[in-house]
């Protein structure tokens, strides 16, 4: 099993013959995911790596059948498309852009409350079940198939922990980098939930860091209902205060944010967390093997 | 993007808002002709600084005397403003505003930001009006209101009446409108401008029932100043770090910190961590540098060349999980680098990922004096050795 | 049995200070709802009818418990009004108020959707259960408690129709008048759905009027899924094409809205179709003795 | 209230939507000098009035002589133009736009209304420009394509999208930006203006992928007039019924209409469930009125002499059902009209509800005569009997 994306999810690329939009269409399908479709307003009829291209997501939807969507498209467009995206009825959205303005995630957040469809991102590497699918930028080799679930809100950090836990034999249900911004589509606790009921996953590397309440919040989620083991970790301890530190969302302000507190919230609701990133794949290994 | 109070409370005045009549003055022979054109006595004297807690550092005087309007704009004009914002080093006024003085009969704060739990534009409200929010929120957060806006109905007028009518005592009747015409006029500003903050504080009732802004602050969003070129002229860059600016123009995350580690990694989180684990390793970074995941060779060669310039630098760690951002463009652009100006420090590479083989090569194939280190721990180690 | 309202119905009055609110909670009062609040921003401390008034809803939700509106405001603020009840977690909102902007409901409407609250009306007569609650401005003693809903897009046209079942001895689960404005809260399926749930009705008489297709799209639900007799009057046979008969909603345009078309698409759908206002009392006694 | 071509044009114009230039011209010599500023030939002389099918009424002319614009002008102007919907008497032209003529290369349909069971704003475009929507709904409905703007989102560039690239044969692909831009100009102008309507008929694409709003539309929502103050001035009365403009200004339901049976109600369901009835019956409705529920006696009063001030009425029926309106509230106003002008036909009164046995003793002590109708149905006949 796995959450939210399988061998089923058929996926168009927005933004297909942007640069990256390519690049990436390639290494999916390199990895095995069904790209059935892409979208670019007025590339309709091209193809791309032999993927057909539409004009619009929902001529996707009727031509191509997909379920899913992976966004490429500039920072003044991606609103649009992630919206598009929804109407059209997709049941998944994975929004790669970085730089979106606040206010239009704000918007879409609106748009999509009580909406069936999930938005992973934006500002983020995407979601990956090793070996069925990956609906993202994530490099796929270091994905092994296994036990242990990821959420993470940031990119090569996740990179780097994927790539301890599959050296040291931890494979992975799904990974989710949930994103870098201020506003996402789902947080921690959303895919907690999932994964509370994917009998796949054993365990949950959860990666935090500054910025936001995200991680208290789980860690009061956990507390309270979630029964599989987790570990996390929260970047960014050194972090001055009042700074954006890279991801849009990574910022302390107001007396908010702060990587300390995060992790005595997260431990005094009796999660480990990993104080030193370099062996935080024993550390896992170390909460798994106790149970 | 910070404005000045000064801009900010143009904008507000625009909106409708009251804000006291002011001027701005430069230099200080400006400030006898401001007390002839502004109401007064009372005066207020403001330093103009990003910062926040100037009254605090002696950058704001209420004055009665026009002489000492002179005076007061003598002294702030040019010389360092240090409040518990600005670091001990403190940040040169520039500009100094002066404004009537106002009599107040009572203060509230009033902001509005995105709360990132519910993702909603949320306007605060308090009583608690000329403190820092941060200080009410951690003594007294019952006098905190809150309303979040659902951004599919916008602001609507109850909003108003929930924050107004939370009051305990209550806001006196005849400042109501007044004061519900001003949060709408700020939720306005906040969408229209892309702001990340409106705050009015204090916000003042005089006893005449007027609603004055007597000080303002407003944030943009970076992302979204390509929507407002307007604003891009109100960028007062003079407060701003030398090193932080050259990386802004080459589309560089960095960050000047106080250590003498230099940092060089893909991915903001990865960036924090690494900062941490030199941390953890005895050593203290010297900045935060995300070269992002679509960095070019000459992205990466600029990187190590605003690292070099701050001259507090004795080592350089560069940790790279190749993704997007391949290895082989990574060691390339070290390599043009260390070219074209020398790296002067010890370097220790950590490389992982997409054509890490590549990378490798690339570096061992030139002439440059590097550290690999094998895994994270270890190149955390290489590190503070280089400046123990 | 009744639907969306019974004596646990506790009544908040937007408006209450006004001439026909306070005029309409006296009425309210006399016929035994549980009027439990008021709403009129900058009067709260009052008392009407010795009913305490609030200065929002927020406040007459916590303080006394309410859970269903009852909106007088002036068509300026009736928008604001909704949005205030629904965003303050109440069930029900009955808006009578007429002469809303379309515009202001394309927002409500939006708002509301995929949301708990349910909106009837607005520019309607409101809801009753007899013998229960009423909330609403029909005049309460017409009524009388027994095996009939009766949804209507009208006011005084229902009061009539009410009259005549209630003289021939066919008492009423729920009434409840959906409003004659172009957009409203809630449709004939809505409550269609909602009474074939409610053991308590035994048959529907629905009151429709030209303009529009809600008619129609009732018809077809009937004919799908409708298991309960349903007797149908529709107003406006005589109506000249083009021009707004009153409710904002009553008007035939572009070709659709006819009464005609209406009729027919009720009969096609197996639904008796009172030609005659003067004896539907007697027509729906006729089908209901048929079962 | 519905606009003239050139009141809508002028606002689309202002929307940055490419209109004809053009000129109103309210006098047969105001052409010629039209001619000599407005490019041509050819020119398209308008007929200004509020009903479709001017074209197919004669009430527009493709003319290539100024001579010719100012022949059409005077033969428009001051005269009745008949067209399928003004109805048999026609109605009187007092205005005439004369207009640069336009080679259209393709033309389109663009509007937006609300959709009623979705609740949304709703954009439909066509390829069969120049065609009534109606018809071509009724003939090749698959031509109509229709876009739903969620109004939690606002408009979208996407909804303009899924419209474009749904045409085919598609359209040229030098006319996409414009059209995108129209069609969002369309939008807002519709949310701005509180519109019920815009329409813009055809829309023509030029050979050199100009678009141009040829004919428009626009409906506002008379609900939402009171936001526009500046539109107020926009309304042109002259074609209205003169009982209907003085219904209006009482605030009363009032439409006329071709029978001889004048019609006074509460409630808008139940009058045109009256008119009905009286159909029914085999006489025919004078009129559709309801006096509402909040009716004043005066208010009655001024129903009962409107009614009666069309000389066709020869009968009136009163049909109550008392709720918010009183039945002794009813009774009063028909007396006090009855005092006031005297009432020259029979009256049928039928009476249900709150006050209903005041509201019969008022009558019953008035020197009215008048005919108390046990029911609906008695009502109706005793109606037809005065008539028959």
């Amino acid at each position: 099993m796995s959450i939210l994306v399988d061998e089923h999810t058929r996926v168009v690329v927005q933004g297909i013959t942007g640069r990256e939009g390519t690049f990436h269409t390639q290494r999916m399908l390199d990895y095995g995911t069904v790209v059935a479709a892409g979208v670019t307003p007025g590339k309709g009829g091209n193809q791309v790596e032999g993927v057909p291209v539409f004009n619009t997501v929902k001529q996707a939807v009727r031509q191509a059948g997909v379920n899913a969507s992976c966004i490429f498209v500039p920072p003044p467009f991606a609103a649009d498309a992630i919206i598009e995206a929804a109407s059209a009825g997709l049941d998944l959205i994975v929004c790669i852009t970085e730089g979106i303005p606040v206010l239009d995630m704000v918007k879409v957040a609106g748009f999509l409350r009580n909406r069936k469809t999930v938005l992973i991102g934006p500002n983020c590497p995407g979601i990956i079940s090793p070996g069925k699918t990956k609906v993202g930028i994530m490099p796929g080799p270091i994905h092994t198939p296994g036990p242990m679930a990821v959420i993470s809100r940031s990119g090569t950090l996740t990179y780097e922990v994927v790539d301890q836990l599959t050296r040291i034999g931890l494979g992975q249900s799904t990974c989710i980098g949930i994103g870098g911004d201020p506003i996402i589509g789902t947080t921690f606790i959303d895919h907690l939930k999932r994964f509370k009921q994917d009998t796949e996953t054993k365990g949950v590397v959860m990666i935090g860091e500054i910025g936001g309440t995200a991680e208290e919040e789980a860690a009061d989620y956990i507390r309270d209902t979630f029964d599989k083991p987790v570990i996390a970790f929260i970047a960014g301890q050194t972090a001055p205060p009042g700074r954006r530190m890279g991801h849009a969302g990574a910022i302390i302000s107001g007396g908010e944010g702060m990587a300390n507190h995060k992790i005595k919230a997260l431990q005094a609701a009796g999660i480990t967390v990993a104080m030193d990133l370099g062996t935080l794949g024993k550390t896992v290994q170390e909460v798994m093997e106790k149970g | 993007m910070k404005l000045h109070e000064y801009q900010a409370k143009d904008i507000l005045g625009k909106s409708g808002i009251t804000v006291p009549s002011g001027q701005l003055v430069t230099a200080a022979d400006q400030a006898t002709k401001a007390t002839q054109i502004i109401n007064g006595p009372p005066w207020v004297v403001k330093a103009q600084i990003h910062a926040g807690g100037r009254g605090k550092g002696g950058g704001i005087r209420l004055v009665q005397y026009p002489y000492e309007v002179v005076t007061a704009t003598e002294s702030l004009l040019g010389n360092k403003l240090v409040t518990p914002q600005t670091g001990p080093d403190g940040i040169v006024v520039n500009q100094v505003l002066i404004e009537e003085g106002i009599e107040i009969d009572r203060e509230y704060y009033l902001s509005m930001v995105v709360d990132r739990s519910t993702g909603c534009p949320t306007m605060i409200f308090s009583p608690a009006g000329g403190m820092e929010i941060e200080e009410t929120a951690a003594t007294s957060s019952e006098l905190i209101l809150k309303e979040h806006i659902d951004p599919t109905a916008g602001w609507m007028v109850h909003n108003a009446r929930n924050l107004i009518y939370s009051l305990d005592p209550p806001l006196p009747v005849g400042a109501i409108r007044p004061l519900m015409s001003v949060m709408g006029s700020v939720y306005k500003i906040f969408m229209t401008l892309d702001c990340t903050l409106v705050e009015i504080n204090p916000l003042a009732v005089t006893k005449d029932r007027k609603v004055y802004a007597l000080d303002a602050k407003i944030n943009i969003d970076d992302n979204a100043l390509y929507r407002h070129k307007e604003l891009l002229q109100l960028d007062d860059t003079r407060e701003k770090d030398p090193l932080e600016q050259m990386a802004e123009k080459y589309h560089l995350n960095y960050i000047r910190l106080e250590g003498n580690i230099g940092a060089m990694v893909n991915g903001a989180g990865l960036a924090m961590a690494t900062m941490d684990m030199i941390k953890m390793a005895g050593a203290k970074p010297a900045n935060f540098l995300d070269v992002g995941g679509g960095a070019s060779e000459d992205m990466i060669t600029k990187g190590v060349e605003i690292i070099l310039k701050d001259r507090r630098v004795k080592a350089i760690m560069i940790n790279i999980f190749g993704g997007i951002l391949r290895c082989d463009v990574l060691a390339r652009g070290v390599v043009a680098a260390a070219r074209k100006t020398g790296i002067r420090v010890p370097l220790i590479v950590r490389m992982e990922g997409t054509n890490v083989e590549e990378g490798r090569a690339i570096l061992r194939d030139s002439e440059l004096k590097f550290f690999v280190a094998r895994d994270l721990a270890e190149a955390a180690t290489l590190v503070a050795k280089q400046v123990s």
